[in-house]
């Protein structure tokens, strides 16, 4: 098949390897962009006209909420790629996705509520960005929960896959499901940033952000995969040599 | 013994014998499919005594009511879909039958559909009415019903199938199904909620039809694939 | 685990999977099943992966685990027609034939879970027969039947062989079957 | 500088929202790496284990 290669370089000890090398440029580099987000939302950025400098929360809560989805669809890439073509290395992918994902869904939960209390005068409000990051946290706990109960790790790479390809089907249906549901009730929603009407002393910093997260998010999945894919090896010579390489 | 002999069976025939298999089952052991319904009428009559019970009071709580009780009774009679099928091995001679797991998934979510969900639809009726929806409501809470226990009956076969067999079963198949059942209880309720306000229900109800619709598709294929991994 | 292990079989042979407890007999005829997935290796059926194909082979095969996969509320006849006959379209003579086959006759109308261990163990094997499948993957066929359903089992057995069909049989005990029919397998 | 930690009134909502990313995001590199390194634990274990056991 024309997947051939992709077989080749998901052989668990060239990802081992190339993990190994790429996780300090990506962390270096999530430093930097994350340093400069920082001092252009913190410093450079102005006060919002409308809400001051409560706004600058944004530049942690936006990523936070961006991170914790995309962990969601990268998670489901991998669970599917490990299902369709039985990949152990993307199922360790996978199963590497859904801790730093969780925590970030609720980091971007109790961002927003923290925003959420000078903004609507209450902690929370049934906002749908909100709701469905919280729909989302649960997905994550369904998926960890399975996990965890499964003894198996083969059987659990499995389970949680499928688990996880539905969750990712139902995942825009949720989304919308909840914007209509909010639509009626509300009629107008407060966490709204039109990107068009942000200046870009404000979007600079922000895309720094997103990026500085999704670089952290890519540092921290890869080295959890690395673990994942030694639990998961059963080829003793590569492995005495992989951990032979990281003593010296 | 050949393959496709003059006396091999279609899968329309298979399903179908299988459907009558699990309804002689269900009438020899009665009591454990009327749980389910038990249930939602015990839920049901607690939400009047937890709050006003004004039936005008009542009507605006109504479609919550309605809607968290059915789908915990749906959950409450989603453990039983494969728990007997998996324990003697019946699961396993499907699984290794040589037919379509998948469509044989579905003629079980179709009789498990009968038996726990359709149960709940007849009974809406009486406890909408109880819970203070005009009789005018009554078709269009009978539709949104209707349709919202055939998707998750469908819905909820993938998370039967993956927890299949594990200790902890029941608290996690609740934890798996439920995220995935949000947009099912907003559009149904909504759906109720205007049907006793009199007012058209026909875009949730499209929505509704829509979901149905995909798991009814998607929804055999994950608890096929999730059935057979539970079973190694 | 297994590993390390390859075999073929002819038409009209038997291999006898035998081995202390827990070496892995039931794990083995799980894998040729389809039930268990090979981390590696392949299993063929007339040439072809079973992994790919895996309708045709299931349509070939007879499979009968541990358990003897009944349903405690339904009858023995009842059994038969509803997991047999998913498969193959079967009469009441043909359902009565092979219980006779098996030696339980006397189809009466007694439910699955009031049967004695042994007894269902023959409606198990006699729905191995109804299937009438060339491939038999049969675990601990004779646990907990007597002297003479042993004997039956035998019957059945060499007639199947003889018929051309192959059967992979996980058992402590020795079959009674002429050599030249019977393969060993002895995992450790 | 007061003025910038004062942050318009909003310090009460704004600090705490920085202080809890940089606790995730430290959490959340404390928990990689003692995964990844009870990985390798468990992995010298079963390498040692079936050198010993050969």
């Amino acid at each position: 098949m024309s997947w051939a290669w992709l077989h080749r370089y998901a052989s668990p000890p060239l990802f081992f390897r190339i993990a190994g090398r790429v996780i300090p440029w990506v962390s270096w580099l999530a430093a930097i962009t994350g340093a400069a987000g920082l001092i252009g939302g913190l410093g450079l950025a102005p006060p919002d006209y409308q809400q001051g400098e409560g706004y600058r929360i944004i530049f942690v809560h936006v990523p936070a909420a961006v991170l914790s989805t995309m962990a969601y669809g990268v998670m489901a890439g991998a669970a599917g790629m490990g299902l369709i073509w039985r990949m152990n290395v993307a199922h360790a992918v996978a199963a590497s996705c859904a801790s730093v994902g969780a925590w970030f869904t609720v980091l971007a939960l109790t961002t927003g509520s923290l925003w959420g209390r000078p903004m609507w005068g209450t902690y929370w409000e049934w906002d749908p960005r909100l709701t469905s990051e919280l729909v989302l946290l649960f997905l994550y706990l369904g998926y960890m929960g399975l996990r965890s109960a499964i003894d198996d790790t083969a059987r659990a790479d499995r389970a949680s896959a499928v688990l996880v390809l539905v969750g990712v089907i139902n995942l825009p249906i949720i989304h919308y499901s909840v914007d209509w549901w909010n639509s009626l009730h509300q009629g107008h929603t407060l966490l709204k940033f039109g990107k068009a009407s942000m200046p870009p002393s404000m979007l600079v910093p922000l895309l720094l952000m997103m990026l500085a997260f999704l670089l952290y998010f890519a540092a921290i999945m890869l080295t959890r995969a690395r673990g994942e894919v030694l639990r998961r090896e059963r080829n003793a010579r590569w492995i005495s040599e992989a951990i032979g390489a990281l003593a010296t | 013994m050949n393959v496709a002999g003059p006396n091999s069976v279609s899968s329309g025939e298979a399903g179908w014998l299988l459907v009558r298999r699990d309804l002689r089952l269900a009438l020899r052991r009665p009591g454990e499919w009327l749980q389910p319904l038990m249930f939602f009428f015990v839920v049901t009559t607690l939400f009047p005594l937890s709050t006003d019970p004004q039936l005008s009071r009542l009507r605006d709580i109504a479609p919550g009511a309605l809607w968290v009780a059915a789908l915990l009774s749906c959950l409450l009679a989603l453990e039983l879909l494969f728990r007997e099928d998996g324990q003697d091995g019946t699961l396993e001679q499907l699984a290794v039958s040589g037919l379509s797991l998948s469509w044989l998934l579905l003629a079980k979510c179709c009789v498990h559909w009968l038996l726990t969900g359709l149960p709940l639809v007849l009974a809406a009726p009486l406890v909408a009415t109880a819970l203070g929806a005009p009789y005018a409501a009554i078709p269009g809470i009978l539709a949104a019903l209707l349709l919202g226990s055939i998707a998750l009956s469908l819905i909820g076969a993938v998370g039967a199938g993956l927890t299949l067999g594990l200790r902890r079963g029941g608290a996690l198949l609740a934890l798996l199904v439920l995220p995935l059942a949000v947009p099912v209880l907003i559009f149904g309720a909504r759906a109720t909620a205007l049907a006793i306000a009199l007012e058209p229900t026909s875009a949730p109800m499209y929505m509704l039809g829509a979901i149905v619709v995909l798991s009814a598709t998607l929804a055999p294929l994950g608890a096929a694939a999730a059935v057979r991994i539970s079973l190694e | 685990m297994l590993r390390g292990l390859s075999f073929g079989l002819e038409a009209g042979r038997c291999l006898q999977v035998s081995g202390a407890n827990g070496a892995g007999k039931t794990s083995l005829l799980r894998a040729l099943a389809g039930l268990l997935p090979l981390e590696s290796g392949v299993v063929t059926w007339c040439g072809l992966d079973t992994r790919e194909d895996h309708h045709t082979f299931h349509s070939n095969l007879a499979w009968l685990s541990h358990g003897p996969g009944l349903k405690g509320d339904l009858s023995a006849h009842e059994n038969l027609r509803f997991s047999a006959g998913l498969r193959r379209v079967l009469d009441r003579e043909q359902i009565d034939a092979a219980l006779a086959k098996v030696g339980y006759a006397n189809a009466d109308q007694r439910l699955a879970r009031h049967m004695s261990a042994g007894q269902q163990r023959r409606v198990a094997l006699a729905r191995v027969l109804l299937l009438d499948c060339p491939l038999w993957l049969l675990d601990e066929p004779t646990s907990n039947l007597d002297g003479r359903g042993q004997d039956m089992f035998g019957q059945i057995l060499s007639a199947h062989l003889e018929n051309g069909g192959l059967a992979v049989i996980s058992t402590h005990q020795s079959l009674p079957l002429s050599a030249d029919r019977v393969q060993a397998l002895e995992l450790s | 500088m007061m003025e910038w930690l004062y942050m318009g009134g909003y310090w009460r909502y704004v600090w705490p929202c920085y202080l809890l990313t940089a606790a995730a995001i430290g959490l959340n590199i404390y928990l990689a790496r003692r995964s990844f390194a009870a990985a390798v634990r468990e992995a010298r274990r079963r390498v040692g284990a079936s050198r010993s056991g050969s």
